[in-house]
């Protein structure tokens, strides 16, 4: 489904976020990506989301190579993300943030706005009801009025999955969304993805806490100093030691 | 500098105290509201060197008049306003001169631009206005008799330098032109002029007012070497480019205007005498030696022989504005201004002082009045005619008359 | 540190947060990304005013005091990630690191270049290399050898392992041992709990801005609970 | 007196739309425009230009409009590479160098001299003697018409995308908007009104030339925009309408202080006038008014 | 040829101080500031004073000016920049907007409008075969390196100079380093400060004193910033003197009144081409 062959990203500098990393994303599955902190994970989702331009290597989205195309081009073809530090858009309400991410709003070419304004109104609406479903799941509707700059860390976290999700994705790439989220949203976020899975949506997963990575991954990277050091399912990559070494920490 | 700048606003100061006294005294004066008169002066921007000088000027004329007993038995009164060398400005400031002052006319407007931009109110609310720009389209249309200029047009004062520098023997110029209506409008009859007499332009550069520098400007016109160089320029800009030849070890002649070069010694103060030393001006007379001219000199309490030409211009706008009024028994613009050009162009006795002129006309004597910036005519479109120049020529830190041109 | 909340924009992230490290000793907080970690160690070096509480310095009450007061008081800082100064080279990085906080009575400079330099052999000979330019082991190296050049009393890491291969971390952790060994007082917050707790006197575990345990560092290294946050088990 | 208010009253009406295409530009889209003198001089120049070639000037207005949209959405097009103090400084010098190109191409322009005998539109409409009065209704209407469709735009997904985008434009990219796309727009549409502020120039002066354009305009209209609040195209309205009689107001003080003479008049004028921006920076951080927010969005949740 | 070299140096010297005034100050405090060219003109005022009204030599009035301006520099910081700091860019290059209008003002009403010229004779220029150096650009040279080489020791190898380029570099580092940031930035100001006087000095010795002085040279100013990366002091030097050498070549072959263009070309093909500047480095940090 979404691919990356070989790729490495060097930032000016010389620093070398990633040395000739592939991962590859199956349509339907979970694939997480674990590693310590400044390993690469965050790079290479930028890599994959169009965000970061690789040195070397190439993307496939659906199997075309996207290598060249922008973030924006690729979220129109159906890949989201989520960013490690939250990015709500701050003076935007929390409504709003989640409207905003809606594709194909005739209200947003000026024009339409013109001509078409019972359609402008009717296309809102559905709008709205879409964002209320996902706001009420993670009980963040009682604050739609608020500015997103005004929540807290947790639940900024739980509005940017919201705005992915609002994309009607076929890809998701999530980047640490447990961080700072309330252990008991944790689980929901967990049921979220699992349902969408159901549906035949893809994701992308980065995250520290690996009870949610294993409860939610079909498969596993294990990245460190920009390179993939193993993959496999969950409990085959814990089991080996270099990994346990690198990121685990745990004797076994 | 700064100091002389500070006493000069004392001075300004006291004089305004002044002419508010003498604006009640004479008791006669006093039963009536005073009639108006607009002042609509550069004092800041690029006109603004010349704005005080204005002022000075219109108090001058202001006083003369209302020391003679003022107008249809009514004093004057002189209301200043900045038109920051700046048409919206300027638009704003005489539209409260004529809507809020209700001013009978507004004079000494200094810049071209200014003058079009407020031509269409004054033309509207019938209120006469006199120019000092130069610029061809201020006279231009159907004016009503209410647009009058006081100062040569473009076209006469760049033909005069070509004829100064004929008789200079000058072969070759070159010119350097700042981009203002008024000094543009000189540089095509100038090169007309000069290449119809033999002569070969070689090269021309125009350049903005305020520039940081003019070494670019100064390099490249200077650096052909030309016999002559005429700088069309006001006071800032001809100081600057003066310097920066004379320090770049040019030699080419300067020549400019003397409303720059002359401009009350101010030129030679900003250069020095080395600097100034050889620098051509011509300038239309008879400034210096007008009976008006003196009487307005002696007025502001200068010497003999300053060179004050928007003052000097000013002064007769305001002379002449009174003059009509008194002659038409209107404050009506439209019915006053008819009378400016006959009171030029008559064919009677010249009288320079404005109170005799005042006198001769109240006691109905024939008279024409000869001007102190200039023994002009008036042409029926608003410009004026009949001009002579003077050649005037800098030469240890003084500027010397060499010689007339017609 | 006692009953410090602290967090951002008035959104507490550490909920009452008390503990101590004892002079000469090794300290390493340890927890899930998101607990508080980061945000605790910027309260303890004075980056971050707590919105309630106290931060205790020897015997000194230093909450209100900004970060410069604490560095000239002797507790050195190494951040996370963005720990050198790029632009300057190492040796430069290291002048910065000992000429604003060194008291008048420490050592002189060259003293302690060679002192710290015999910590960090790797980058004697890099003292002219820009800083930037460095692998990210020795960019650490030189961090942390700039935080020592004053003769700290007491040394704060943040995730020094970060971004580090498993081999680099290993090296660097040897390091941290020879520093602790040399008498100063060290605060670890890290990621990679065997490594750090393995360096450790006593171990801190800080969940969700609490402190879920707080114990000798091998008894927190053999608790189950750590095994489970880690592995994810049931 | 009541001429004198109706002139300054256009003034206001002319101030209002610069600043109301700036608190589109800069408030709500975060892009610092700090050439706009230049798009109004554009604006301006050819609505007086065409105007004076014998088009009709409703006609010519409307060219303008079309014609200062289209070069600023070209000059959007560099934005999207520039970070906010780029943006501000070559959006400086190209209305610099616009005016340059003004004051040199005579040909096209007339140079220094200005175009003038710029005719007003609807003129025959009016009563003699009412000329005025109905140029300022016209410049009212104006507004009023800009205003509603800048708050309807506010208002619209448009406007959210359009604040999206100032608030991080990481963000609308990866959600699949484009941000030039947004940017461009929003360029082309301040650029429009800034359009039409410049024709109301042209028509309302009647004769326009180089020096009229300068980048006091552009401060004037950041002043509108910081005190009536970034966002807030009421706030800018209300502003614009304070400035301009406090600016027009501070003519008569020359009357009221003789010791002064109009140069040192005009410097406190502006001296205050610099002052007063940044202490309502410092003091005043918001302004008075409130940014719009999507109307269907402020009205579903007020179900609540 | 030789003087359009010759004349192109001096030009871009007299735009390496300010230039390098501005991009000091960005590189510390990360906002542009507008101000640059009003602080110009305010040190040349000053100065002015000093020479002219109260009869000191010129080089006395220029280094009791640029104290004198140093100090207030800092003092406008103190009152107009330090209450918005924490509000990012934007804001601070309004408010430096603000700050422009107002000191340009304040010139205005003391000195008005008319240009005025320092009290030094003017002389004819030094010949050396073809090439024609005149006085004042002798002492735009001397004092432009002189100036430049202190403040490059001072950065380079002072403990106030690791100071600047600590902060520039790390703010959050250099404060956990023992650097107290309000005092670098104080620093900062004294120095632009007298960089902007010197600069004003000279660029009224080259021309005139004036009002808008300052304003006419912002734009160049900001390209050669930019030009050498506007967060990199030692290169906006670099971008000025290429700036002046572009400048006075591009005469040859457009029109003279057109330099301002070919100032405003060279900033957006370098923006468009190389935004970091064409000497400085880019750090990306995530």
């Amino acid at each position: 489904m979404l691919e990356a062959v070989n790729v490495s990203v060097i930032y000016e500098g010389g620093f070398k976020a990633l040395n000739g990393a592939s991962v590859q994303l199956a349509a339907g599955t979970v694939t997480g990506l674990i590693g310590p902190n400044g390993a690469g994970k965050s790079t290479l989702f930028g890599v994959l989301a169009g965000a970061v331009r690789p040195v070397a290597g190439e993307v496939r989205l659906g199997g075309e190579i996207v290598t060249q195309h922008g973030p924006a081009w690729r979220a129109r073809r159906g890949l989201a993300r989520t960013f490690q530090l939250s990015r709500e858009l701050a003076s935007l309400t929390v409504l709003e943030n989640v409207l905003v991410a809606q594709p194909h709003m005739r209200g947003e070419n000026v024009l339409s706005l013109l001509w078409s304004r019972r359609a402008v109104r009717d296309e809102e609406d559905a709008a709205i009801d879409k964002a209320r479903a996902l706001l009420q799941r993670v009980d963040l509707w009682k604050l739609a009025d608020a500015p997103a700059g005004t929540l807290s860390g947790g639940q900024k976290k739980l509005l940017e999955i919201c705005r992915a999700l609002m994309l009607d994705p076929r890809i998701v790439l999530m980047d640490e969304p447990s961080a700072g989220v309330n252990p008991t949203r944790i689980g929901e976020i967990v049921e979220f993805v699992q349902a969408l899975r159901a549906e035949g949506t893809t994701f992308g997963l980065v995250e520290h806490n690996m009870g949610m990575v294993r409860l939610l991954c079909d498969h596993v990277y294990v990245l460190a100093e920009g390179q993939v050091l193993t993959e496999g399912r969950f409990d085959d990559v814990i089991a080996n030691t270099e990994v346990a070494s690198a990121y685990l920490g745990a004797q076994s | 500098m700064l100091t002389t700048y500070l006493s000069r606003r004392a001075l300004l100061a006291t004089s305004v105290a002044l002419a508010a006294s003498l604006a009640s005294p004479p008791m006669s004066l006093a039963q009536q509201s005073p009639i108006r008169i607009g002042l609509l002066a550069p004092l800041t921007g690029i006109g603004g060197p010349y704005g005080q000088e204005e002022e000075q000027a219109a108090r001058a004329a202001v006083k003369i008049i209302n020391d003679a007993g003022g107008v249809l038995g009514r004093s004057l009164e002189l209301i200043v306003a900045d038109d920051e060398t700046q048409p919206t400005a300027g638009v704003a400031a005489a539209r409260k001169l004529i809507d809020v002052d209700k001013v009978a006319s507004i004079a000494g407007v200094w810049s071209s631009a200014v003058a079009l931009a407020v031509k269409p109110i004054t033309l509207e609310k019938g209120v006469l206005l006199t120019v000092n720009g130069s610029a061809d389209e201020i006279t231009d249309g159907d004016n009503k008799n209410l647009v009058w200029r006081f100062q040569t047009n473009g076209k006469s004062w760049g033909e005069a330098f070509s004829k100064a520098m004929a008789k200079d023997g000058i072969k070759t110029a070159s010119i350097l032109v700042l981009q203002t209506p008024f000094t543009q409008s000189t540089i095509q009859p100038f090169r007309k002029s000069f290449t119809d007499a033999g002569g070969k332009v070689l090269d021309e550069v125009s350049f903005n007012a305020g520039q940081p520098s003019y070494r670019v400007e100064v390099e490249r016109i200077f650096g052909k070497k030309p016999d002559a160089v005429f700088v069309a320029a006001y006071i800032n800009e001809l100081s600057a480019i003066a310097k920066e030849a004379f320090r770049s070890g040019y030699d080419s002649k300067i020549y400019a205007f003397g409303n720059a070069a002359g401009s009350n010694g101010q030129f030679v103060k900003n250069v020095g005498a080395e600097v100034a030393e050889g620098v051509h001006h011509t300038q239309q007379v008879p400034v210096g030696k007008s009976a008006a001219y003196s009487r307005y000199l002696k007025e502001i309490g200068k010497p003999d022989g300053t060179i004050m030409t928007f003052g000097a211009q000013v002064f007769d706008q305001i002379v002449l504005t009174a003059l009509a009024i008194e002659k038409a028994k209107s404050t009506d613009g439209v019915r006053f201004g008819v009378e400016v050009p006959a009171l030029v162009n008559a064919d009677a006795p010249s009288i320079g002082d404005p109170a005799e002129a005042l006198k001769a006309l109240r006691a109905g004597k024939p008279f024409r009045y000869a001007g102190a910036a200039s023994d002009f005519r008036f042409a029926p479109n608003g410009d004026q005619t009949d001009l002579t120049f003077g050649h005037f020529l800098i030469k240890a830190g003084d500027s010397k008359l060499v010689g007339e041109i017609r | 540190m006692r009953d410090v909340v602290a967090g951002y924009g008035g959104h507490p992230i550490l909920h009452g947060v008390s503990f101590s490290v004892r002079a000469g000793e090794t300290l390493v907080v340890v927890g899930p990304n998101g607990s508080g970690k980061s945000t605790l160690m910027k309260t303890a070096v004075g980056l971050l005013r707590p919105i309630s509480g106290q931060v205790l310095f020897g015997e000194a009450n230093v909450t209100t005091l900004g970060a410069p007061a604490r560095a000239a008081r002797g507790l050195a800082n190494v951040p996370q990630e963005a720990n050198i100064f790029r632009n300057m080279t190492v040796l430069e990085n290291l002048q910065v690191g000992y000429e604003f906080v060194a008291s008048h009575s420490a050592p002189s400079f060259g003293k302690r270049l060679d002192a710290v330099l015999d910590l960090f052999p790797e980058i004697r000979a890099k003292l002219r290399s820009t800083a930037g330019y460095l692998s990210g082991g020795q960019r650490q190296m030189v961090a942390m050898a700039a935080a020592l050049m004053p003769e700290p009393s007491v040394l704060a890491l943040d995730e020094p392992s970060a971004g580090l291969s498993p081999r680099n971390a290993e090296i660097l952790f040897e390091v941290i041992g020879r520093v602790a060994a040399s008498g100063v007082t060290l605060l670890i917050v890290e990621q990679n709990t065997r490594l750090g707790l393995g360096a450790a006197d006593h171990g801190v575990v800080l969940v969700g801005g609490r402190i879920r345990l707080a114990a000798p560092a091998a008894e927190v290294l053999a608790d189950p609970d750590i095994r489970r946050l880690y592995l994810g088990g049931a | 007196m009541t001429v004198y208010l109706i002139a300054t009253l256009t003034l206001v009406a002319i101030a209002a739309l610069a600043g109301l295409a700036l608190n589109l530009q800069w408030g709500m889209g975060g892009l610092v425009n700090f050439g706009l003198f230049g798009f109004y001089m554009l604006g301006a120049y050819i609505a007086g230009l065409l105007t004076v070639q014998g088009l009709p000037p409703l006609v010519a207005l409307g060219v303008a409009m079309l014609g200062v949209a289209a070069l600023s959405a070209l000059s959007a097009l560099i934005s999207v590479r520039l970070s906010e103090d780029y943006l501000a400084i070559v959006t400086l010098g190209f209305a610099e160098c616009l005016r340059l190109v003004i004051s040199y191409e005579g040909w096209l322009t007339r140079g220094m001299l200005g175009v003038s005998g710029i005719e007003r539109p609807l003129q025959a409409w009016w009563p003699r003697g009412w000329g005025d009065t109905g140029f300022l209704l016209l410049a009212l209407l104006a507004v009023l018409i800009v205003y509603t469709v800048l708050q309807a735009l506010a208002r619209s997904p448009f406007g959210r995308l359009v604040r999206a985008t100032r608030d991080d434009p990481g963000v609308v990219e990866a959600l699949g908007k484009s941000v030039l796309g947004v940017r461009v727009r929003v360029f082309a549409i301040g650029g429009a009104i800034l359009g039409l502020a410049g024709s109301l120039h042209a028509f309302y002066y009647s004769y326009i030339d180089p020096t009229q354009f300068g980048p006091i305009i552009t401060a004037y209209a950041f002043m509108a925009v910081v005190v009536g609040g970034r966002g807030s195209n009421r706030g800018v309205v209300a502003s614009a309408f304070t400035l301009i009689f406090l600016l027009e107001g501070s003519r008569f003080l020359i009357d009221l202080v003789p010791g002064l003479g109009a140069s040192e008049l005009a410097a406190i004028r502006l001296f205050l006038v610099g002052v007063g921006l940044v202490a309502l920076l410092i003091f005043k951080p918001d302004g008075f008014g409130r940014e719009p927010r999507s109307a269907l969005a402020d009205k579903t949740s007020s179900r609540f | 040829m030789g003087q359009l070299l010759v004349n192109g140096i001096v030009a871009g010297l007299l735009l390496a101080l300010p230039a390098l005034a501005l991009s000091l100050t960005f590189s510390v405090l990360r906002f542009a500031n507008y101000a640059v060219g009003s602080y110009l003109s305010c040190g040349a005022y000053l100065v002015y004073i000093g020479n002219v009204v109260l009869g000191m030599p010129l080089w006395l009035a220029a280094s009791a000016g640029a104290a004198l301006f140093a100090v207030i520099a800092v003092g406008i910081d103190w009152l107009a920049y330090r209450p918005l700091r924490d509000r990012g860019g934007v804001t601070l290059l309004v408010a430096s907007m603000g700050v422009a209008i107002a000191l340009e003002n304040v010139i205005r009403f003391f000195a008005g409008n008319l240009p005025r010229a320092y009290n030094v004779p003017v002389a004819r220029p030094m010949r050396f075969g073809d090439i024609r150096l005149n006085h004042e650009q002798l002492t735009i040279l001397v004092a432009v390196f002189a100036a430049l080489a202190v403040v490059w020791i001072i950065f380079r190898f002072t403990r106030l100079g690791r100071m600047m380029r600590a902060v520039a570099d790390n703010p959050d580092l250099a404060a956990v380093r023992g650097i107290s940031r309000s005092r670098v930035v104080a620093y900062v100001w004294l120095i632009a400060g007298m960089l902007t006087t010197l600069s004003g000095v000279l660029v009224g010795l080259d021309a005139n004193v004036e009002p808008q002085m300052g304003w006419t040279y912002l734009l160049p100013v900001f390209t050669a910033a930019i030009l050498g990366g506007i967060a990199n002091p030692m290169a906006a030097v670099a971008g000025a003197l290429t700036l002046g050498l572009a400048e006075e070549l591009a005469t040859l072959v457009m029109p003279v009144h057109y330099r301002m263009i070919v100032t405003f070309l060279v900033m957006v093909a370098l923006l468009l081409v190389r935004p970091w500047g064409l000497f400085g480095t880019r750090w990306v940090t995530k």
